[in-house]
């Protein structure tokens, strides 16, 4: 067991914390990201891919800890994900180039984040499908090249990737509330031909439950940087802003209030490695990954949302204002904690997927697996 | 031993009730029921409605125009204003600096200030917390120079509601520097038009802007402003914040939330025993804290003064409301974002203002445990 | 609207706060409970009762303060109200007296506290009943000279008076944690006669209902009056005990910790009178007053436990010590907390009789009814 | 990175499962899984097995008759006892008072008390917490008074678990009362036979008998059992508190409530997402734990000295061992009093003892966030 970083991992690290520290707002990174080699990150090989899971979390910690607004989830780990497992290779390599921007439209209208709840549809005519139907809450909607959409082919879920401008697609955009690029999508009759399927036909729902897994795990490690990033924030401004004479940072409350913030930001820190071990080491075993996955959102969301909360009830009223840094922190949290399922969705998620999975079951890795014994 | 109203209070609600329904402007109550921001004139024309009425001026002495209410009629009405979607009535003029008027002022404020007040025919604001200070107002460094019969004042005042309407605003300002921190401090009233003073929006979290900083750059104020006594302007100041602190847990708001909470959820058809029960809980907890707010009323017409009870009243308030707004974006999951959000972020700082939720406990702590 | 209590009520108070915080142990004080006419609290006129719900909390929250260990509950109360409702006078008159003991035998294996949960039957006889069944957690069961037992007579539930010595009843007594006389019973064809019915036919459970509800508000008024104890008992200790060279009363996070402690006690408060207030105003609104009386025992379960535990935490070592009292206290707030119902067992019935309830409904009182608008 | 345990020792792992599994006494077994108080013997002849087999002390040099295990074997080794449903070694000699003799004690006593403490042949029990102390051990007032080459000892020590089973207990004493808090304090082993030694058992709300207090009453010491220097006592309580805090979360054996709670649950038949939602919330949090619990041990295997961070640990352990003990109270309900209310009661201690939490928290505070 060693927790310690290879020197390439040391090196994305610390490249990354360089980035997200200097002036990143408002222009788009993308083409450096890619030069950076970043978007390569859980590419095969043969596209000068490198690293996994763990990388995406250094990589995702840091953006959180800079605020960094960026399509990276939803481009490099969903859609990305989601191309390696289909072994769509030519697609994949134009998205590690950054020359092509894809989003995934998966979730609808009172799916309550559901990738199975799919009522869009693909009507076989021939060699082709139509696909009709509406997507809710899709990223990068409006920059992306191409979309990857669900739909029912029958009983089962199929992908299909489509050119964002074919005809019959209605997007409206939208921001949400931390500035992030979001679409709602109507598809009337879009004709797509059964090259343009992603994976076999029918495996839709199984290639998004795990790119969805590999897009929260990356959620968590942002959530994690949000947080202690917060938590730091707060021990600074405590200990510099005076009242009554002194530093509030002396009052008791707010010591162990602060304390009490320090442990959920240790806890989500271990539930974000636990994630991006599951994905490593649980590739192969769908239970474990979701429980593993899961468990890491629920005490991501409650941690984040205790480390926000009082991260402003600390600053006082200058958390509130727009001018200052921890309330951005704590609005990209808190839609961070919802984004791909919150706390309810995860937990119902983590029961549902216990299965067999018996408490101090003998052999368990430390790594997922909630409710295992350490083996 | 009786809690239900006496017939008089009861007949007292149907009538506020009533006069609502046919009095608030429809437009007004639509924006409300939405949630939209009001505009000033909203808020003007429902107190002049009011004023015509007598029921402004809450609090007040009769002979200058108060309404003569008891603590139970005042709370009725507030509740009733909640509950009928009509404006609150803006607090800066008619209970903060009035009451401080009308005890420390002199009969020329009195007739000056007090009518305009009451009318809404001049907005106040108020000036007392600045970028330094916080919840340790008596911090403060706004100077106000005594140049004969004028003060010449300097400074910043921040976190000011409703600054960018306000015709006055009062402002605690230092009139003896080599005084110790609560000293030295007096109670100055200021024309907004005075040339130096500027205000700033500050936009909130939640896309709010109704928070502005005030600067104030040698602004000249004739010394016939000053109400109380030079350097005593503190007595003024904990007599107005004891006033707001004995201020109302905002129960009719809760139960309008949890109404509308109850809506949502019939609406998108949620069924989920784990948020009915967390729901449940909250509802009772406020239960028991109108109950609570009852029995500091019912005390207070036995003559009893709002004592540091009011800190529960705070406390437990504000937990609720911000309780309730995340239950609101639970309960919506995906589709909160977009409108429900901004109520979650503005919500947060319930906790903050009026005297931070950890100075009230303080206040338990020392003033009823006496610890 | 008016908190203030009547000459009779202060008299009732004061002599009840006289005698809990004498000596009170052990031995047994029902004979002077008569005397004192404690026992004839909620009784009608002609056996000389008087008052009602307001005057056993103010019984009960002194018992509770005093950590007087009393049938009250389960006498004067539960059984007492299920007499007065069925107008059984005679009955009543030797419980007012003290010269007859009863025990309400309701709660069944699995019920889970709800009384229609009856498997116990009662087959009619000609003119005579022959009831089976097991009855569990009996309070009294021991000491008492009638049973009064719920059963099943076809689809609708029946009480009946039996007297304890009756043939074929086999009693297992023990003691409750906290030291009160339980037991388990099993009835195995024991014949009684249509006399001794309790009430009319099938009435059982409305009789139960009602009397369960008013029982149980007696036991908020005792819960009161062990928090209102256990935190006058922290706040003390920690003004005296020193640590570090000062008393640990000064340290912030604990002042912080009684204000919360404090707050509360104070809605514990509200909740046992709104439940005293919707028995006396909502005697005929039964679904307001299981609302009102759920609602209670749902803050109290919430409250009493908050409380309980941190006088524990801040008594520190001597807190956990059988030598101490608050220790006691916390041990009797835990099974009040449950007794008749748990927090969960209550907010379910709460959410339950909801039905056409609605928040901030016009026209209902402050008292009772929670979820209700003040008028 | 690799968070994988090696091969070599999940081998241990195995090593340690089998032998719990072969040769820990049935009848020893069946009282732990049912609950039951062990008494003396039963400890005492699974630390001899164990001794036998060269398991007892961990953390000891080699050359003493230590294990040699590093952090992660230990842990793995301590996980085992507890998934194996066997008593844990009590530590007031292994690892309380050993350590302390090792560290700082001659070789003659080295030679005296470390081989009885691994055989079990000798028990220790622990004297420094007094009626007047707790969190705040240095005010101790317990006296050593030097009489040539023997000292007089007075006091009280309480909250002393299984002294009723001690034959010896090792005593923080003033020995110069005129020195300033943590200086004139001695470390002094103490023979329980010693005259003016009695022991008296504290009832605990739970019904438990294991906690004591010990009075000390002219007992008369040889100086020869003085460790360390005299008057410097306090440095040999503090590295023994720093061994104490960093004990373990106790995971395993919330493993262990937690599995006995889901059988409970399944045997009930209880079928209610709000409790499944609650216990799911305490699993998931447990496992965080977990996890943090193994970045501990592999910091400290690669070589950094246990800190403050073990404070999470006692802290949230604790947190969630009450919380799991408050689930199996409400997920029986009714037929929780007779069992469960005990373990209940008995768990309020966690956040007491060994440094409370709010301790943990001032720890946190200053060492990790330099408040």
């Amino acid at each position: 067991m060693d927790f310690t970083l290879s020197p390439e991992q040391l090196l994305i690290k610390d490249s990354v914390a360089r980035f997200a520290a200097g002036d990143h707002a408002g222009t788009e990174k993308w083409p450096q990201f890619a030069e950076l080699g970043w978007l390569a990150i859980g590419a095969p090989d043969e596209l000068g891919g490198f690293g996994g899971p763990i990388e995406t979390l250094l990589l995702m910690e840091q953006f959180g800890r800079g605020l960094v607004r960026s399509p990276y989830v939803a481009q490099v780990v969903l859609a990305g994900q989601i191309l390696r497992a289909a072994e769509r290779t030519e697609l994949l390599e134009r998205l590690v180039e950054g020359t092509e921007r894809f989003a995934v439209a998966y979730e609808e209208p009172q799916a309550r984040y559901d990738p199975a709840a799919v009522k869009t549809t693909a009507v076989r005519e021939g060699e082709a499908f139509v696909l009709t139907g509406t997507k809710v809450r899709v990223l990068d909607a409006s920059t992306a090249n191409t979309l990857i959409v669900s739909a029912r082919t029958g009983d089962e879920i199929s992908l299909f990737a489509i050119p964002a401008n074919a005809p019959n697609i209605t997007r409206e955009p939208y921001a949400s509330e931390d500035g992030y690029d979001v679409a709602n999508l109507r598809l009337d009759g879009v004709r797509v031909d059964a090259a343009q399927l992603i994976g076999p036909l029918g495996d839709g729902l199984a290639l998004l439950d795990r790119a969805l897994d590999h897009a929260t795990a990356a959620l968590c490690a942002e959530g994690l940087g949000l947080m202690s990033l917060m938590l730091e924030a707060t021990v600074e401004y405590t200990k510099q802003r005076q009242q009554f004479g002194v530093p509030i940072g002396s009052f008791q409350a707010l010591q162990h209030r602060m304390a009490e913030m320090f442990i959920e930001v240790e806890l989500a820190r271990s539930v974000a490695y636990m994630a991006a071990m599951t994905l490593d080491e649980k590739a192969d075993d769908p239970v474990a990954r979701r429980r593993g996955v899961s468990a890491a959102k629920v005490q991501m969301a409650k941690s984040g949302r205790f480390v926000g909360q009082n991260a402003i009830q600390l600053h006082g009223g200058i958390g509130m204002s727009e001018e200052y840094k921890v309330g951005h922190y704590f609005k990209r949290m808190t839609m961070v904690e919802r984004l791909l399922g919150d706390g309810q969705y995860h937990v119902a998620r983590y029961i549902a997927s216990r299965g067999a999975a018996v408490t101090a079951a003998p052999d368990r890795d430390p790594v997922g697996a909630s409710g295992s014994r350490a083996s | 031993m009786d809690l239900a109203f006496s017939p008089e209070d009861r007949a007292f609600r149907d009538e506020v009730r009533d006069f609502i329904a046919t009095h608030l402007p429809a437009d007004i109550r639509r924006k409300i029921q939405a949630g939209d921001h009001l505009v000033k004139d909203d808020y003007a024309r429902w107190q002049r409605i009011l004023f015509e009425r007598g029921w402004v001026a809450s609090g007040w002495p009769k002979e200058l125009g108060g309404t003569g209410w008891g603590p139970i009629q005042r709370h009725i009405f507030y509740e009733e204003i909640a509950y009928g979607w009509a404006p609150r009535l803006l607090p800066f003029g008619l209970h903060m600096v009035a009451p401080v008027i009308i005890e420390f002022g002199n009969d020329a404020q009195r007739a000056r200030y007090l009518p305009k007040i009451a009318s809404g025919e001049e907005f106040w604001c108020q000036g007392y917390s600045e970028p330094g200070a916080g919840s340790d107002l008596a911090s403060l460094s706004t100077r106000a120079e005594r140049q004969g019969d004028t003060y010449l004042i300097n400074g910043t005042k921040t976190w000011i509601t409703a600054a960018q309407w306000a015709d006055w605003i009062f402002v605690l300002a230092r009139t003896d520097p080599n005084a110790k921190k609560q000293e030295g401090i007096s109670f100055i009233l200021v024309d907004m038009k005075t040339p130096g003073v500027t205000v700033r929006p500050i936009e909130t979290i939640d896309g709010g802007k109704e928070i502005n900083e005030v600067h104030l750059e040698n602004v000249v104020v004739p010394v016939a402003n000053l109400v109380g006594k030079e350097n005593e302007g503190w007595t003024c100041a904990k007599f107005l914040l004891e006033h707001e602190r004995t201020g109302t847990a905002g129960i009719a708001g809760c139960r309008q939330q949890l109404e509308t909470l109850h809506e949502l959820i019939a609406h998108e058809s949620i069924d989920d025993p784990r948020l009915d029960e967390r729901i449940a809980q909250v509802e009772i907890e406020l239960e028991a804290l109108a109950f609570t707010e009852l029995r500091t009323l019912a005390a207070e017409s036995a003559g009893k003064r709002p004592g540091p009870e009011s800190s529960i009243l705070k406390i437990k308030g504000t937990e609720i409301q911000q309780a309730l707004s995340e239950l609101a974006l639970d309960a919506l999951g995906p589709y909160a974002e977009s409108h429900l959000a901004p109520k979650y972020f503005n919500y947060r700082k319930t906790s903050i203002y009026a005297g931070s939720n950890e100075i009230q406990k303080n206040i338990i702590a020392k003033r009823i445990l006496k610890l």
